[in-house]
């Protein structure tokens, strides 16, 4: 009866947790962020084989569990706490929520199977939503610019939102070293996560599905969904940061967390996180049950989870005082992958007003 | 639906086969319903319940709801939320036996004499003297913030019976009977103009050893259940999306949206606090699940800070899409209300605007919810405390 | 060269201060508020004539002592802080404004004369500004409603704005008893502001200046401007109340004013009041040295203003805790002053997307 | 424009007619400026000043910046802004010799050594000790946050010489030689990128006597007159209406309405940021205004509290209405900065965002600056506070 994640989830996330502060702790963390790729391939092999996680997506005859947006929302919760660098939202939040709306089961069956086994994935498209890509396809050549795309320099599956001859969008495929195609890293806000332009000079490309453009939007209310979920689990680690810290850092003689400026601040982001929680589960919850809920739900849950995210690695950074400021510290990490998060898929400000016009409040 | 729930609902619609609604009155049907163990499910049998898991408590009242049994928590909310499981935590047998089943039927409206003037958010701190004589007590103080206290047969009164031992310490939990003499009920009007409220000064009033509820010096830890359970109550139950006051904004403003008074500014700001209350609702939603699954967690403070603090803006706002209309109001004439109604409804967006006023200082001021957020939640450390192990007598008070 | 009021002002403060303290003090004010009348005759007339103040916008030929805005600021700032129950705002802020900015010299001085000497005015009119009024002037006689006039029911003077046979508005005055007139109390929701609705039925009126829709928006921009400065000094009050409980309210065994959570509100409410101050006393000052100024300064200043006072006046009561929240305690008064001002002239919003406008900021 | 400000101008300008700007180096200028006792002229006559009014001092400054002299105040923050008064305030006749002129030329640039690791908020508990030796003290500790420090010719070093006394007691305020064996300047790097600041350490440093500003032991009264002058210079001088960086959220909105991503709700939300900074703007001014009356006011500290706190907003909604632009960043590659620049205005909104998140904890966290309006400016009795009167070494530390 509860939206909460269930015993399974909850039994998933403490393996996945003691997988990722194994293997992916600070110090690999701040080491992955030197390195030109933005993902450790060892790590995300070990957690496709050991953990099932590339394939949770993936329908079961296809060697996926299935596991459904609840489970994959506490994942991308643990992967958030984790601040884990991997092209996670990428390749199950973005690609596979497209392969599997967009394309038919036999086109779907090779790429799933081949996301399942580990393949980094990603989808391109130039605009604000993938159904008004300004991509175009002419004839069987993509050519434009896709200037923000998600490990588009670490894909191997390469999807593109184009549009067909000028009519609908349809969902395509191109191979990432094709001829005319040209990928330059970016340097991002948000170190944690890379992006990429892609330049498209008439690059060859296979047709997926036509006519794909409502099949992609909410393949991206999808991937927004499970970046919530990502966002609250950033937003609950840096509560737990600045309450370790309140409670060992003495200043007057006692910790700063007697202090009710830091003891309530403290208690507002607790709210904070709590609430996005409840938010973000029960819109998986419904966009489980049924996906025609996960265009309303995503608006609903965007502005606020991305807000509360902000506001709380900024409170982290504020209670940490001077220390909380410095590139050390892992602080600033989470704040930028907030404000990032906040900017990735369309603007607070947007989210909620679409969401009045969902909700039919707007008219 | 889980079996124990289909079987709650089961009993109580075999009850209601029995005992239909209509034949008899409403207080003999809830005298029935208590005896067949289905008023409180949670409670022991013969004190209206089943020993059942409190998590059925909802199905069961859903079944006499619809069946058109009327809603009797606000009118008597001191006594429901409050005094019943007080009453069966710590009560004797005979205590029980007094007083849960003219409780639930209605007959014995209940009130809280526990602030006064001078202890609010530093409750333990309260004056209210009892004397200990023949066979009872003396209790003279001032009592204020007392809902109901004028339609009310019974008291939980919280009172000190020991001013040398540190304030928590010193305390004993009586219930009044407030036809004592000496009890004197004085309406206590608010902002809103309605004296929903009432000062009680108890001036010499004896109350027999027999109204002790729980140990003599035991009174912190009663009222302790008293208080939970008031948290749990005035935090609401689950409602639909988009009712209550933030559907009554979103009324608010597709009028002046009509009207052309709003542009996306408004909407946005609607949204936000749309967005809010719904988070605060499923919070609570998950509260009662842990409270069900006997595992309760932080979602119940957080949900209930978060609706003492939600509502306020949420009027705020709605009276700035009024307009103009917001200059005027219903009506200031003092009313006495017999029920409480906490959260606003009202219908008119002005009352309820202000009435919110006090959202967060009831049921705990958000200051103190906040402070219990950080230290018993969050596990931060407390402030110093030089007042706690003080006698009461020795302290600095207002 | 400062913006904030000089010297003569401040004295100006002082006397008044003096005055309000000693005859419209607390115990006034509420038998004042169970009276039909809005206002106290006697004090209204001792004010006008020990201290001039019914003459502070009146030119000095016609007796008054023009004192400009700045000085008008100081005297709204006081009214606004002892909660003074007078007709002060639709006399000088509103009909003096209007008079003095539509009509003619020799049209003006009678009323000037007679408003400098205790006459009550107020100015009606039907909609958003008086420029769009909706009451009709059809040849010489008014017909129409105007829903909320200020002290409509106390008003000797009553100056109406109306639209001139379909065309311009004009400035209009009529007599308070004539026939066709019928003014109707209103139960406000600050009950130290009285407002009466007004039908007028063919009501036979004076053409005091033709094609005023321009002066008169601007005389109620002035209004606008010292129904700010009343509102800096209700919220200036409300601070010290507050203040002045939390130096004397135990709990816990000390001052509640030595606990963070409410000293640092208190901060934050001083910070509000002062900045409301420097906006305001800036504006006044601007509005003085250029009139033009008036529309923008007033839409400026209006949301943050009124947005402040209401903040203030809830933070105070909650501050006091359940005695803020009675009938008893004067807490209450400040908070409806404060939600009714916030109202009066058009909403927080609309300032603010006006000042938007006239900044250039929105295009 | 008052007669002492017109005569200020005048003399400002009958100097320049003497000294143009161009023939010398700007250092050589600025010497002859000091000398003729218009570098800060409320100091005393030989100390770079005329004994005038403070208040005179931007009609100078105006003088010159208009004839085309650099402005130096970015370059050498600490030097002008709290070295200066400090020396003048507490130092002996041979220390301002020694040190203004150079400072003000710019040969010398200056920083502060107050902050550590374990004394931020809490700025007198501070643990760098300093041993009194043979004519002098040797001095070790580590201190943090320092502006500066790798160009700095000397600091300005606050040191434990008393750890038995009560932690505002036992500090002596020295002015050290950034040259002397045993100091170690490190860049901090932030999370811009940027190490605008450094860590500094002191190993066994030895400070000569003449080397004490004030007396020993009086060194938190000292530093009082550098923090109040600290606050003066953080809180910036007045701007232009809608300059700085509500400034570069309307130039950032305009791009974003013209691009179609900004309505109505964004613009309401920029006018809310604009006519708040406009207010702290203004409240600056009358703050200036009051120091040169020579009766400084509250005012001061509120402008200082709302520019450290109404920055960040600004800068965080400048981002959204950045839209993806703000995915992206300049350049984190290290560098250091030999000036300060603390309010933004570097032109990119992403690096003024990242920067402005310290607005609010350098130069006095925003929760030290509500406790000081709290307790000085409005009268709020302080907390308990049993650390202010216990030996330093006794005290509970991080």
């Amino acid at each position: 009866m509860s939206f909460m994640p269930g015993a399974d989830a909850e039994e998933l996330r403490t393996h996945l947790r003691k997988f990722l502060d194994q293997h992916a702790d600070r110090t690999r963390l701040r080491q992955q962020l030197d390195r030109d790729s933005g993902y450790d391939p060892n790590l995300w092999r070990r957690a496709a084989d050991e953990l099932g996680l590339a394939g949770l997506a993936t329908p079961e005859r296809l060697g996926g569990s299935d596991a459904g947006l609840s489970t994959l929302g506490v994942v991308f919760e643990e992967l958030g706490r984790a601040l884990t660098c991997a092209p996670y939202l990428a390749t199950i939040g973005l690609a596979t929520s497209a392969v599997r709306a967009a394309c038919g089961a036999e086109v779907a069956a090779p790429m799933l199977a081949a996301i399942t086994s580990g393949t980094v994935a990603t989808l391109a498209w130039d605009g604000e939503w993938p159904s008004g890509s300004a991509l175009r396809l002419d004839g069987t050549a993509i050519t434009g610019i896709a200037p923000l795309v998600l490990d588009g320099n670490d894909a191997e599956l390469l999807l593109v939102a184009a549009r067909v001859d000028g009519g609908a969008v349809g969902l395509c495929r191109v191979e990432p070293n094709a001829a005319g195609l040209l990928r330059t890293p970016l340097v991002t806000l948000d170190t944690t996560r890379r992006m990429s332009r892609i330049d498209f000079d008439a690059v060859p490309a296979t047709m997926l599905a036509e006519d794909a453009g409502a099949d992609l939007d909410h393949a991206l209310d999808i991937a927004a969904l499970l970046l919530a979920a990502e966002q609250v689990g950033g937003a609950g680690r840096v509560l737990e940061m600045a309450v370790e810290y309140a409670q060992s850092r003495i200043q007057f003689g006692r910790p700063i967390g007697s202090f009710q400026a830091v003891k309530h601040r403290c208690a507002d982001m607790l709210v904070d996180v709590e609430l996005a929680r409840s938010l973000v589960f029960h819109a998986l919850h419904a966009a489980d049950a049924d996906p025609a809920a996960a265009a309303l739900e995503s608006a609903l849950v965007r502005g606020f989870v991305s807000d509360a995210y902000v506001a709380c690695a900024a409170a982290n950074i504020q209670i940490h005082g001077g220390i909380g400021f410095t590139w050390e510290h892992d602080a600033h990490l989470y704040l930028k992958r907030a404000k990032a998060a906040q900017a990735l898929f369309g603007s607070s400000t947007a989210a909620r007003l679409r969401a009045a016009a969902l909700l039919g409040v707007s008219t | 639906m889980s079996r124990a729930t289909e079987a709650a609902t089961e009993a109580a619609e075999a009850f209601l086969g029995e005992h239909p609604v209509g034949p008899t009155s409403d207080q003999e049907q809830r005298g029935a319903r208590f005896d067949a163990g289905l008023a409180i499910v949670h409670f022991d049998t013969g004190s209206g319940g089943r020993g059942w898991d409190a998590g059925e408590q909802p199905a069961v009242d859903e079944v006499f709801l619809r069946a058109g049994c009327p809603d009797w928590s606000a009118r008597n909310v001191i006594g429901l939320g409050m005094a019943a499981p007080t009453i069966h935590a710590h009560g004797t047998e005979q205590q029980r036996r007094r007083h849960l089943r003219p409780l639930f039927t209605g007959e014995d409206i209940w009130c809280q004499l526990f602030s006064e003037p001078g202890a609010g958010s530093d409750l333990a701190a309260l004056a209210t003297r009892a004397v200990r004589v023949e066979g009872g007590w003396r209790v003279s103080g001032q009592k204020v913030w007392t809902t109901l206290a004028h339609v009310a047969r019974w008291g939980l009164l919280l009172a000190r019976t020991d001013p040398e031992q540190p304030k928590h310490r010193g305390l004993t939990y009586f219930v009044l009977d407030m036809r004592s003499a000496g009890v004197d009920v004085r309406p206590l009007r608010q902002l809103t103009g309605e004296a929903e409220f009432n000062e009680v000064y108890l001036d010499d009033v004896f109350v027999p050893d027999d109204a002790v509820l729980g140990e003599v010096g035991g009174g912190w830890q009663v009222a302790m259940t008293t208080l939970m359970n008031e948290r749990v109550s005035l935090g609401g139950r689950p409602a639909e999306r988009g009712s209550g006051a933030v559907g009554q904004l979103v009324a608010v403003l597709r009028q002046a949206r009509a009207a052309g008074r709003a542009g996306d500014a408004e909407l946005d700001r609607v949204m936000r606090l749309w967005a809010r209350a719904e988070a605060a609702r499923l919070t609570n939603i998950r509260a009662g699940e842990q409270l069900r699954r006997g595992t309760p967690g932080p979602e119940g403070s957080i949900a209930k800070l978060q609706m003492a603090e939600s509502n306020n803006p949420v009027y705020d706002h709605s009276m700035e899409l009024l307009g103009t209309q917001a200059l005027l109001y219903r009506d200031y004439t003092e009313t006495r209300p017999d029920f409480a109604a906490v959260h606003g409804g009202s219908g008119d967006v002005r009352y309820d605007y202000l009435r919110s006023l006090a959202n967060s200082i009831e049921g705990g001021t958000s200051e103190v919810l906040r402070t219990v957020l950080g230290e018993r939640v969050l596990g931060l450390p407390p402030e110093p405390r030089p007042d706690k192990d003080t006698p009461w007598a020795s302290l600095r008070r207002s």
